[in-house]
């Protein structure tokens, strides 16, 4: 499955890149941020602690676990800070 | 009901020069750019996800007109560099009586406070540092 | 810090354009003039007492400040004859967190309903009726 | 001991004066009111329910039991709707 992973904030900064595609046979979220960290030290660095990360699929905010079946754009991003 | 996502400042009394008529109370809030404990403050960077701000903003808005009778409601956050003094956001809400006006503003608030997908930055002459969520905030939500 | 009591309209922006300057959070209420549930509001006579208003509304500007951090504080409240639609009062509230900014600015509007000294009078073609104090506006104030 | 009363709202549309001047006895507002039932019809039908009579002396609220030495403006008005 190819997915459009987008990054912001000091998640953004820590991987280095705004936005990539990937291939991933990942089932959930969490399967996915494994892959992730196993790449480079950046990724590892940027997902180092769960507690402070967040998750979008196609734009919609979910946990952890939620399945990737279907989806084409996967958000991770510290907590929000609007207002 | 209108929901905005824009760099641009706003003029507040614009805005409300045509909103909520008929009503018998409006709420605003309007969040503006503080200088830090210390000072120094250069600017406050605001950055979203373009994708998902507008409706996730309409969704928070959504949910405020199941709860409460409001006959009009305004969300305008901006984005991008923002210097000390400036507005962020502003919020306003109209409604027949008081309470469901303050209540429906504060609610907006509390959720896009923490649901809507905006990030801060403060930069100083020093260096750079992104604004924490607060637990406070997080906990807001659970009066509603 | 201001009170005013006044027959004229005000201004939302005007009064905004230099209010709550270094806050971070500025909260408005308006109130305005609605029609009869059936229709037929020709005007709205407020009443008030001059000998006392202004100080009465200083005196709960004054508890509010000691309760939260205001860095801005104002108070505008219309009497005489005002149609449908017509602006009756304002308040504003400036501190740095909206928190502070929304409760104060609701304490101020829950006194100002039951202990500042206007009243209203409804005028239809068929007749003139005093508004009633509301059981909730006088419960309104045990939560403060 | 002379007194500045004032009226406003329907105490005042009933009792037809916006405001006058009064000697009087009482000690307190009480004891006014009391007095003034006594005038006319007009005032015993302002003063019909006291639950619905708000009091401020000398431009400061109180209750109906309260003193009146030293006073010299008794306001009488319905619960406030301001706002």
């Amino acid at each position: 499955m190819t997915l459009d992973l987008v990054y912001f904030a000091w998640v953004r900064e820590r991987i280095g890149l705004p936005k990539e595609r990937v291939d991933t046979a990942a089932v959930t979220v969490s399967g996915l941020i494994d892959q992730l960290r196993e790449r480079e030290d950046r990724y590892a660095l940027a997902f180092s602690d769960l507690d402070a990360i967040r998750v979008a699929v196609d734009q919609t905010l979910v946990e952890l676990d939620a399945p990737l079946e279907g989806v084409r754009e996967v958000a991770f991003f510290p907590p929000m800070t609007g207002g | 009901m209108t929901v905005r996502v824009e760099a641009e400042p706003f003029d507040l009394a614009l805005e409300l020069a045509t909103f909520g008529q008929g009503a018998g109370a409006i709420v605003t809030f309007t969040g503006l750019v503080r200088d830090l404990p210390e000072g120094g403050l250069v600017y406050m960077e605001v950055e979203h996800y373009p994708a998902m701000t507008t409706q996730a903003l309409e969704a928070i808005e959504a949910e405020a007109r199941t709860r409460w009778p409001l006959s009009d409601c305004l969300i305008i956050h901006r984005f991008g560099r923002l210097v000390p003094g400036a507005q962020i956001m502003m919020v306003a809400t109209a409604a027949p009586h008081r309470q469901a006006a303050f209540q429906a503003a504060e609610f907006l608030m509390d959720y896009l406070k923490s649901r809507a997908p905006f990030w801060k930055k403060e930069v100083t002459a020093s260096g750079e540092n992104w604004v924490e969520s607060a637990i406070k905030d997080e906990d807001a939500l659970k009066r509603w």
